[in-house]
């Protein structure tokens, strides 16, 4: 039963990390890839793993998206062509 | 062609994360060491044992010495990266932070502390422990630094914590070892579960790995925001 | 004296808050919470307070328990607003910013304002400037600085006065 | 005794029931509305009584844990309203343009923004 209710979201996982790779504003696709790591905190829900899912959830949404957009402020926003 | 390159990447992960997570028995039969680790994490008179989560025993106690690596890699990832911002150039702001946002962090941070102390505290009866609880500190440190700018944070407690908690950890282990004959040895029992004091080490172990955690990734977060 | 006082309010608040969470009242649960609060009250208090155990005036909290209903009153007919508009095949709106005067002193009275106005119906805070405030309106009434300071901050100032 | 439990019950299904509808309202004002501030607008209001509500539901399928969700309401009566109160600053400095049904805007003759411009 459980299984249908994740196919959406793998689904929405997939589209989002392949969409990454053809944004052009870096910081659009920071928060892309914070949307795909959210997705894998609800798998872990799922999976009954409780601990590592708010594990997963503080350090990816808090501080590895923080050190990305530290990066990209101090270097540039946009992608080159 | 960079794009396509990427994509190729980025779908044979994709299709080997699949493949592979596909095939793991979940929930179907248990190997040699899940076995063991079921018989004894919940056998109770075992002083291997305590905690309400039996994932919570077998990190701490019986994977105890991969939590010191793991710690001592976050030591040396957050060195690493204020080394790497040391000397960049600093982001000149324009505005300055708004008021109500101002005022709204005053009055929120210190229930983001209490939340990963609660966190850490509380780590071998509650899902938790102390890396979130840690990382829930650090958060909150970074909240107080991009909206209150004149904000200092005392950096040499942070790495006063850092330094005498690992040691502590050390310690904890060593004693084990002299006390049971393995680091980490629970030597205090297991206690009744359920209660706050309760599964001999694990706690202790908590804290100290929730104060070092914090420490450090507030240590980190300083140094990318506030420049030399 | 005045720095301990301080002190304790913000602990007084942190160890309900910790009780609440825990949600038992067991010896040892207590004993961590209250260091866990003076603890963590030692190094935040500044931020966090400005009028310590003042807030506990009996009259304080009186205004306070009979402003929540009316708030969450509020917050109940702006959302019953926002789907009307929302689910309305024409869209009933007519945006626009407007400024409104306060007369609330405290940072705190300010911030408390700027989030019951954000919270109620039709209205949400932009910006605040000195005793300015620039408020972007779902559906402009008026345009009128005095008659727009009446007819929404003027709403729960009544009660944020005292509260302050 | 028993009656009161199916009431709890029921009254926590229907207060689940009535905060995912909310919850559902805010993206379609998302969808619907013309511009930045009043999609704002849309979001913060519809998600705080849909996530308060909702959490009261759950609150009342499991009295044992009312004390958290006593705090998480408050916290996001707290902190959603600031949360989108800094969006919208920060849009408006950004020179996100009102949309053109808009019939006023203050904030343009601010000293400080015309500094800016």
């Amino acid at each position: 039963m459980i299984d249908y209710i994740l196919i959406p979201l793998v689904l929405v996982m997939f589209a989002s990390a392949i969409s990454v790779i053809f944004i052009k504003d870096l910081i659009v696709a920071v928060i892309v890839t914070a949307v795909v790591d959210l997705i894998t905190v609800v798998l872990f829900f799922f999976l009954q793993a409780p601990d590592v899912a708010i594990t997963q959830a503080s350090i990816v949404v808090g501080l590895t998206t923080f050190i990305f957009v530290v990066a990209i402020m101090r270097t540039t926003r946009k992608e080159e062509e | 062609m960079r794009h396509i390159f990427a994509l190729i990447v980025v779908g044979t992960l994709g299709l080997g994360l699949f493949y592979t997570l596909s095939h793991i028995p979940f929930g179907k039969g248990l190997s040699e060491v899940s076995k063991y680790y079921v018989e004894n994490a919940i056998d109770k008179n075992d002083p291997h044992a305590g905690a309400t989560n039996i994932v919570t025993d077998i990190v701490v106690l019986y994977r105890g010495f991969d939590t010191l690596g793991e710690v001592t890699v976050l030591f040396l990832a957050a060195t690493g990266l204020s080394v790497f911002f040391f000397g960049l150039k600093k982001k000149e702001y324009t505005c300055e932070p708004s008021l109500i946002v101002k005022r709204g962090t005053g009055i929120i941070f210190p229930f983001i502390l209490l939340l990963g102390v609660y966190i850490f505290v509380h780590g071998h009866l509650t899902p938790g422990g102390g890396f979130p609880g840690g990382v829930i500190i650090a958060t909150g440190v970074l909240l107080i630094y991009l909206c209150c700018r004149d904000y200092k944070a005392p950096h040499s407690l942070f790495k006063v914590i850092e330094g005498s908690m690992g040691t502590l950890f050390v310690i904890v282990g060593l004693i084990g070892l002299i006390v049971g004959g393995s680091f980490l040895f629970n030597f205090l029992g297991a206690g009744k579960t359920g209660e706050l004091v309760s599964a001999g080490i694990i706690p202790i172990l908590y804290i100290v790995i929730g104060l070092k955690v914090g420490a450090e990734l507030s240590g980190l977060v300083k140094d990318t925001m506030e420049d030399v | 004296m005045n720095k301990i006082v301080k002190i304790l309010f913000t602990a007084v608040i942190y160890f309900v808050v910790w009780i609440l969470l825990t949600a038992s009242l067991k010896i040892e649960e207590i004993f961590v919470g209250i260091i866990v609060s003076l603890g963590i009250a030692l190094f935040t208090f500044e931020n966090f307070t400005s009028k310590g155990l003042r807030y506990f005036s009996p009259k304080r909290l009186l205004y306070i328990i009979r402003y929540i209903p009316f708030f969450l009153w509020e917050v109940i007919k702006a959302n019953f607003d926002v789907a009307y508009r929302v689910i309305h095949p024409k869209m009933p709106i007519k945006p626009g910013i407007v400024e409104v005067k306060t007369s609330l002193k405290t940072d705190t009275g300010k911030f408390l304002l700027a989030n019951s106005i954000t919270l109620t119906p039709g209205t949400l805070t932009i910006d605040v400037v000195g005793d300015r405030l620039f408020i972007h309106w779902i559906y402009v009434k008026t345009k009128d600085i005095e008659k727009a300071t009446k007819m929404i901050p003027a709403h729960f100032e009544w009660a944020l006065k005292e509260i302050e | 005794m028993i009656i009161l439990n199916v009431i709890r019950v029921y009254a926590g299904y229907f207060f689940l029931i009535i905060g995912s509808l909310f919850l559902f309202l805010g993206p379609l004002g998302i969808l619907r509305f013309p511009d930045v501030y009043n999609r704002l607008q849309a979001g913060t209001k519809s998600t705080t009584l849909g996530a308060i509500s909702a959490l009261f539901g759950i609150g009342l399928l499991e009295p044992g844990w009312l004390g958290k969700i006593v705090i998480l309401i408050l916290f996001i009566l707290l902190t959603n309203p600031v949360s989108s109160h800094a969006i919208g600053r920060s849009a408006y400095r950004s020179k996100v343009p009102l949309c053109g049904k808009s019939v006023v805007d203050k904030c343009e003759e601010e000293h400080i923004y015309k500094e800016a411009k």
